[in-house]
């Protein structure tokens, strides 16, 4: 497939439909992959494999105010962001070709580090099974059980509003992607506080997860601006370290399109997503099914009402027993 | 009928559920009764006189009995006052003065009579098996 | 940092008696940036007045923050205060001590330390605030009045007599509305007609008022002193230009199926009608639903009668696009719909009536050409029963009754039962009333006439059941005075149907962004002071549409609102509210979230430069139209970054007063 | 040398836990970080990398300094109190023991930094032999020896037994009462982590013209650009980094008073050393240009050619988008 | 507050202007009594309340934040409180999925003609919360020092 990109990239470029593409690079091991701009003169340095699972939509921002047309590799996942980025402007469709590319789920080299299995220096796949060479020996691992955690909720296999795809997609989701905010809502609020305690205390305030999110794609985040009067550079105390993660998935709340990025990019290995999958879930259940970016130019549901809206206290009537 | 703990008008409003003082004396419940006649207290009466604490009067008259629980003044009530359910609370204020029940299930059948609208049996048992 | 004065008032004992006056002007000259702080008996008086202009000058205060009664009492007196002192009105701030402490609270530590509190978070607040300068927009010289009745014409009459040109928008193909259907008016028994055609003809031929009949808005978008409308001029399937209303066609029509509606039904009219003789404009109007030519493509006879050549089967509903500087709302009542009452046999049998039927059944150009008939068999009935309160003041249904009192429906029941009387002798008349609503001049004496002069029979008590017999109507109901039930046969009901809004007012309010009540009448600005002002700026209100009301009170209305247009039209620039959102163009995305919470489309989008340390560039960026904007706040919350903020009520402001309130 | 069952490990911890602060990398929600040791937690020694480094023991993300007070209209001035009491920090990496030094050359060179030192006096460092190297190290570049680590006490894990040898007094007398042990007994795994070591995929980088002499050169280098171009601006690197000591200090108005106290800062953030005029490093290159720059050129320039990297590999693991400091020694370095 | 006397929860209360704050007025024109940890904080319209302020409320020691508004359909500003209605929703559900006690957080419309169901509510909010006890779970214990 990768070399099926590269031709068809070069093609686009010479043809003069694009200027330069938006894709993958190897790094330094054979699995890190860095998202990179190539003109025709480097494309041959593309990669796309299992490795690729980073979004790469965001970078469009800065490319706007540049000449000419970028190409974007673009999976399934992906080309949710690239529409709700495209929806709130920040992304003129116009100056994008969306290359949709084919996925069947992207490997997590964490998730192996987690199972024990350390210095490695190659994985090889065959069919549904992974070969991973260490420097300690050689281990096998079932492809499903290393991919990352945003691929178990995959939205499917389709491209939503891209200009073309290439290669074919997966979907791989195993089971309901709301069982684990589902199991935390069934909890008691004590337990689920200490949960999220658990969780969030962990955070060291490296705004990665900001960082990397299509959706906090605000010039200056309020977290960054001293006039906001919530500015700070680490969480000084456990309300703090709340606050950043209620306001991040509040100021993101109908417009996350469950990418995973955050989750994927946190190096505390905290389930961020989870605090994003609870607001669309609320959303889904109050206001009508939505999914994010699924097409430019919806009103998400923060944006809008109706009369019969529940009332806010629906939030202590649900959910029964625990309150 | 011996009445030997006195029964307040907080006592039948908890009972009921109805609020007297919504009532603006209009009427329209005894207008509508079909037992208006046989009545020494109507039903806007019962509802007035729950309000001025005359509870002693009700209990003691025959209008509870004559009450057929139709209803009536129920459904036509502009303010949603509810007189048949008053009247059934002193009907039960007096009943629960009594300490028994009238009646049981088992005498029905004796005193069934073709002529009697079911509707009176069951405002029959509603009255004294309490 | 600014210099405070802080102005601690007693309000006479209404605040001192729960409130330490002395104690809150001290702790209060201990927060940052206090350089003055008194208290005083009456703050609002002009000695108290005087003494905060004196002390902005002598201590050089750059903010005030009064500690008085609610801001909505007298935020606007200190502003004023402020601004003859040379300050600029928006550095004052008021800390509610009196409603929101010292009334509701009866120890005096707990109410001191309360206001203490208050007063900190308004200083706090004060700290923060920026002198802000109202923008001024042009005021379009024009009014629109939604509704053709006695109240919009009343209106419309006087704001055109002050020299304003005022469109009456009426939907309906005639002006007059509910009084035109009257027969006679309380308490002075003269003839509707009589004193309404005049005030129509008036109308007709101002040259300022131009009359949009057979016409509905159909959206509105701007703001006070500038709002634009759009009408629809629904097709008539008439030239009005050319109709001279000679009414030909009405008597050609071979369609006679239409109910008429001017006779509430109870009657027929042709497909091609002219509501009713004085109708203005006098102008004839085709039911398509009806006419046969539009079912058909057949008949055309009124085309082919009508000498002047005014149908046009091919006419199109047309939309007028104008501007207005003030809008008023006189869009009137209807009754309700009495057949939800099973208990009146309403829907049972043509004898049991509404009031407005039977106003029209004694009109002398009614159905009956106003002989008094049973409309069953056209007999003269012997023997007729009053219901009042039909729907009023029932609060048991929401879809049936109404909650509140309708006002008229005393004084028109002993209207009729007194003509009944009057014209008929013979016939007996019984009134079943729960109260006798009688307050008015000469009400109470006009209701005691019906009932000693005319011997009409008050029931006090209601109806609880019509029974349609063979060949009258059972009534039975209650006197609650003679404690008996009553049992009467009756030949006519007449049922006094509680009147609601007419259907078109929720939709009106919400194009208008006007407030209603849960009745859906229209809420005024201030229930006592500002009786005819919507509180959405621009906005006025006349006649029933903001409640129930009579005929001279209606008309009273409506000139007061008139008066409130007139005085707005005067006006060649508005005062903007200062109070507005702005956006900081170096944190915008230009996402445009914020554009789609705005109610009143305040906000665009352009492309701009812009320096920061974040960005340098051009970049979409949000602008907020200042005029329009009428400073809600939706929008600051929507906006992530932060960069959408409300001046007077800052995200920084309104920490600050969590703050001090949390301390 | 000294040994200890690992079995007996927890009785050992307790035993230094009933006198001092013990601090060890332990599990808390799936993740190992230092953290207050204490009889219900797990220690992992088996996991190489926490996922911050130990320099938090020394200099934590947020410390408070002073607390000033409002009375009136006067201001009481309250300084934090300086760390008092003795602790032990256990597990620590060759890589991370090396940090320390490097962290000293920062915070004890004159102005000393009272709070960091008064941590460094009463901290005892228990460091731990690397096992088992991941892909991801490269100490050995930086002249660090994983079989050997430093610090008060080292330890190797040999079979089921834990062997230490103190370094200086403090560690003596924090490991006197354990069993004796033969001064040789870890050999065989030192060198078993010394063969480990030298196979790494970067056991051998070309450092060459890092260096004072070619700072210009460097600097200007066109390279940065294309090499930042993906960096999200995040601060996960230097906030898992042994050797980042960057920090802001900070007020918080809680109403009642100011806390001023110090957290860690990244110079990859958009608002570093933010002033008044806006920042001298408008773009994420002159940021990502700077981290590198400082660990590699200026550090090394004015500390005797010491780098201040020490090879940990946790930016390597950490990066969410694959950048890190030895993509940029290939793509500027000697192998240029 | 005084640090002597026990624990009594400190509410801050957003009333829209147009009709929560005319009802507030209005119960105190009524001489309705409710508790003084009642602390009113004025803004336009309920849709004004930005969720950092609810945040800010509880780090700097509130024990419950309610906010009133005009009922559905009466705003003054035709829209604003349906758009608070959703917010605070998903704000609720979000302090709610973090085990923050039900409770504190509240919505009620009250119409300016509703002096009396100002009242009420303020004396059952402070109620809820009194037996709710303090607020552990969101302080900032910076704040309390």
């Amino acid at each position: 497939m990768q070399e099926m990109i590269k031709e068809r990239v070069l093609t686009l470029i010479n043809e003069g439909a694009a200027d330069r593409v938006l894709a993958w690079e190897t790094g330094e091991f054979f699995y890190d992959r860095t998202p990179k701009f190539f003109d025709k003169n480097n494309v041959n340095d593309l990669k796309y494999d299992s490795f690729c699972g980073a979004n790469v939509t965001k970078y469009l921002i800065a490319e706007m105010p540049k000449e000419g047309k970028t190409i974007v590799l673009v999976k399934p996942c992906d080309s949710y962001s690239l529409n709700q980025l495209c929806t709130e402007h920040r992304v003129n469709r116009e100056k994008v070709y969306a290359l949709g590319v084919g996925c069947r789920g992207k490997i997590d080299v964490e998730k192996l580090r987690t199972m024990g299995i350390k210095g490695i220096t190659a994985i090889t796949e065959e069919g549904d099974t992974l070969t991973v060479s260490t420097l300690y020996g050689e281990k096998k691992v079932a492809r499903k059980d290393a991919l990352l955690d945003k691929c178990l909720c995959c939205k499917g296999k389709e491209h939503k509003g891209v200009d073309e795809v290439i290669g074919d997609s997966e979907e791989t989701s195993v089971g309901d992607k709301f069982e684990m905010v589902a199991k935390l809502e069934a909890m008691t609020p004590d337990e689920r506080f200490e949960f999220w305690r658990g969780e969030l205390s962990k955070c060291i305030r490296c705004n990665a997860c900001r960082n990397v999110c299509p959706a906090c794609s605000c010039i200056k985040c309020v977290f960054d601006n001293p006039k906001s009067g919530v500015d700070n550079k680490a969480a000084a105390d456990d309300f703090e370290e709340n606050m950043f993660h209620i306001i991040r998935a509040y100021h993101v709340a109908g417009r996350c399109t469950d990418c995973g990025e955050c989750s994927r990019v946190c190096p505390q290995g905290i389930p961020l997503h989870l605090l994003n999958r609870k607001m669309i879930k609320d959303i889904n259940e109050l206001y009508g099914d939505y999914q994010a970016g699924a097409e430019i130019g919806q009103r998400h549901p923060l944006t809008d009402y109706t009369l019969s809206d529940d009332e806010p206290s629906v939030v202590h009537e649900r959910g029964g027993a625990n309150a | 009928m011996s009445l030997t703990n006195t029964v307040t008008a907080e006592d039948l409003i908890r009972i009921s559920g109805v609020d007297p003082s919504k009532c603006m004396q209009c009427g329209k419940c005894s207008g509508a009764c079909p037992s208006y006649d046989e009545m020494e207290y109507h039903p806007h009466q019962f509802v007035a006189m729950v309000r001025k604490g005359q509870i002693e009067k009700l209990m003691a008259s025959d209008a509870i009995y004559q009450c057929l629980s139709c209803f009536a003044c129920l459904e036509r009530c502009p303010r949603n006052v509810e007189p048949a359910k008053l009247i059934e609370a002193v009907r039960v204020a007096v009943i629960r003065q009594q300490g028994m029940n009238h009646m049981t299930a088992n005498d029905i059948p004796e005193k069934l009579d073709e002529k009697l609208p079911q509707q009176a049996i069951v405002s029959a048992m509603r009255k004294y098996s309490k | 940092m600014q210099r405070i004065g802080v102005f601690v008032c007693w309000c006479g004992s209404n605040i001192a008696a729960t409130v330490d006056v002395k104690a809150v002007a001290e702790a209060a000259k201990h927060e940052p940036g206090v350089v003055f702080s008194t208290d005083y008996q009456y703050m609002c008086s002009e000695n108290g007045q005087a003494m905060i202009r004196e002390a902005i000058k002598e201590h050089r205060l750059t903010g005030v923050v009064i500690c008085s009664c609610s801001p909505r009492m007298h935020e606007a007196t200190f502003r004023k205060t402020a601004v003859s002192a040379g300050l600029n009105p928006y550095m004052v701030e008021i800390a509610n001590i009196r409603e929101q402490c010292s009334w509701i609270h009866k120890d005096m530590a707990e109410g001191t330390e309360k206001a203490i509190i208050l007063a900190r978070a308004a200083i706090a607040k004060v700290h923060l605030n920026a002198p802000l300068v109202a923008g001024t927009s042009p005021v379009t010289k024009r009014a629109l009045v939604i509704g053709g009745g006695i109240a919009g014409i009343q209106t419309a009459l006087d704001i055109a007599d002050a020299g304003f040109e005022v469109d009456i928008v009426e939907k309906a193909p005639t002006i007059g509305g509910r009084m035109a259907q009257l027969d006679k008016t309380f308490p002075t028994l003269d003839c509707s007609a009589c004193i309404l055609t005049p005030k129509m003809v008036d109308a007709a031929q101002h040259e300022k008022i131009n009359i949009i009949s057979y016409a509905e808005l159909d959206s509105l978008s701007g703001f006070v002193g500038n709002f634009t409308a759009k009408i629809r001029k629904k097709a008539r399937f008439i030239d009005e230009t050319k109709c001279t209303g000679c009414g030909i066609c009405t008597e050609k029509c071979p369609s006679r199926k239409g109910l008429n509606d001017f006779n509430m039904g109870l009657n027929t009219r042709g497909a091609v009608y002219i509501p009713f003789a004085q109708a203005i404009p006098n102008v004839a109007v085709i039911d398509s639903a009806q006419c046969i030519h539009f079912r058909t493509g057949k008949c055309g006879l009124c085309e082919k009668n009508c000498s002047a050549g005014a149908i046009k089967f091919d006419q199109k509903d047309e939309i007028l696009e104008r501007e207005y500087g003030a809008i008023v709302v006189a869009t009137g009542f209807k009754p309700i719909d009495a057949s939800a009452f099973n208990e009146y046999a309403y829907s049972d049998s043509p004898d049991v009536v509404t009031s407005l039927e039977f106003e029209r059944i004694m009109n002398a150009a009614g159905p009956t050409k106003g002989k008094l008939v049973r409309p069953s068999d056209g007999k003269h009935p012997h023997e007729i029963v009053f219901i009042q309160c039909v729907g009023s003041r029932c609060t048991e249904d929401a879809t049936k009754g109404k909650p509140y009192c309708s006002k008229i429906c005393c004084m028109y029941t002993a209207k009729h039962a007194m003509l009944v009387r009057e014209k008929y002798p013979d016939v007996k008349v019984h009134v079943f009333y729960i109260d006798a609503r009688t307050p008015g001049k000469n009400f109470d004496e006009f209701y005691r006439r019906a009932v000693e002069q005319y011997d009409v029979d008050y029931i006090k008590g209601m109806v609880g059941k019509v029974s349609v017999e063979q060949d009258h109507l059972h009534v039975q109901g209650s006197d609650l005075i003679n404690n008996e039930q009553i049992h009467i046969n009756a030949d006519m009901v007449v049922l006094a149907t509680a009147i609601e809004p007419d259907p078109t007012a929720r939709a009106l309010g919400t194009m208008l962004t006007a407030s209603m009540d849960t009745n859906d009448f229209f809420t005024e600005a201030h229930p006592k002071l500002r009786p005819v002002e919507s509180p959405t700026a621009g906005v006025f209100l006349s006649g029933v549409a903001q409640g129930p009301k009579d005929i001279p009170e209606t008309v009273a209305q409506a000139g007061a609102a008139a008066a409130k247009v007139i005085g707005l039209l005067c006006k060649n620039e508005l005062t903007c509210n200062p109070c507005v959102a702005h956006a900081n163009e170096a944190l915008c995305n230009g996402c445009s979230q914020c554009e789609r919470v705005c109610p009143y489309g305040a906000i665009t989008y352009e492309d701009k430069e812009v320096r920061s340390p974040e960005f340098r560039g051009i970049k979409r960026i949000a602008v907020v139209n200042g005029a329009i904007c009428q400073g809600c706040g939706a929008c600051t919350v929507t906006c992530p970054s932060g960069a959408m903020d409300l001046k007077g009520f800052s995200n920084s402001q309104i920490m600050a007063e969590v703050d001090a309130i949390c301390r | 040398m000294k040994k200890l069952s690992l079995n007996a490990l927890n009785r050992f911890f307790g035993e230094i836990a009933e006198k001092q602060t013990l601090i060890a990398p332990i599990e808390r929600a799936g993740q190992v970080d230092f953290g207050v040791w204490s009889e219900s937690e797990t220690v992992r020694l088996d996991v190489l990398k926490t996922v911050k480094s130990a320099k938090g023991a020394f200099f934590p993300q947020v410390e408070d300094m002073v607390r000033f007070h409002m009375q009136g209209k006067n201001i009481e001035i309250n300084p934090s109190e300086v760390m008092n009491e003795d602790f032990v920090i256990f597990g620590v990496r060759a890589c991370d023991a090396r940090s320390f030094d490097l962290l000293d050359r920062v915070f004890l060179s004159d102005p000393v930094d009272p709070f960091y030192a008064a941590r460094r006096a009463h901290g005892t460092v228990v460091t731990l032999a690397c096992n088992e190297p991941e892909e991801t190290c490269f100490c050995s570049n930086f002249g660090i020896d994983a079989a050997e680590p430093a610090g008060d006490v080292s330890a190797w894990i040999v079979g089921e037994e834990l062997y230490l040898r103190a370094n200086t007094e403090k560690g003596e007398t924090l490991i006197k009462d354990l069993e004796d042990a033969a001064e040789d007994a870890a050999e065989e795994t030192k060198k078993a982590i010394r063969a480990v070591t030298e196979q790494l995929p970067f056991a051998s980088l070309n450092l060459e013209g890092f260096d004072g002499e070619h700072l210009m050169e460097k600097f200007n280098d066109p390279a940065w650009a294309e090499l930042s171009r993906a960096c999200l601006g995040c601060g996960t690197c230097t906030f898992v980094c042994p050797t980042c000591q960057c920090y802001d200090v900070r007020d918080f108005d809680s109403g009642n008073g100011i806390q001023r106290y110090r957290c860690w800062d990244s110079c990859m953030f958009s608002d570093f050393t933010l002033m008044a005029h806006g920042t001298n490093r408008p773009t994420q290159v002159e940021r990502f240009r700077q981290r590198f720059m400082h660990k590699l050129v200026y550090f090394p320039s004015n500390n005797d050619g010491l780098y201040s990297c020490v090879g940990c590999g946790r930016c390597l693991s950490k990066c969410p988008q694959g950048l890190n400091i030895v993509k940029v020694i290939k793509a500027l370095g000697g192998d240029k | 507050m005084s640090v002597n006397q026990e624990w009594t929860p400190n509410i801050v209360a957003f009333c829209c202007n147009w009709c929560s704050y005319a009802g507030a007025d209005l119960a105190g024109s009524g001489r309705m009594n409710y508790p003084a940890n009642v602390k009113i904080i004025r803004i336009p319209c309920s849709c004004r309340l930005n969720p950092l302020f609810v945040l800010r409320a509880f780090q700097r020691g509130a024990d419950g934040v309610i906010l009133c508004g005009c009922h559905p359909g009466d705003c003054h500003y035709s829209t604003g409180n349906y758009y608070a209605r959703r917010r605070m929703t998903m704000l609720f559900s979000m302090l709610d999925y973090l085990g923050i006690e039900r409770g504190r957080t509240r919505v009620e419309w009250v119409s300016a003609a509703e002096g009396a169901k100002f009242a009420a509510t303020m004396n059952d909010f402070v109620k809820t919360i009194t037996d709710l006890g303090e607020n552990k779970k969101l302080e900032d214990l910076r704040c309390k020092k």
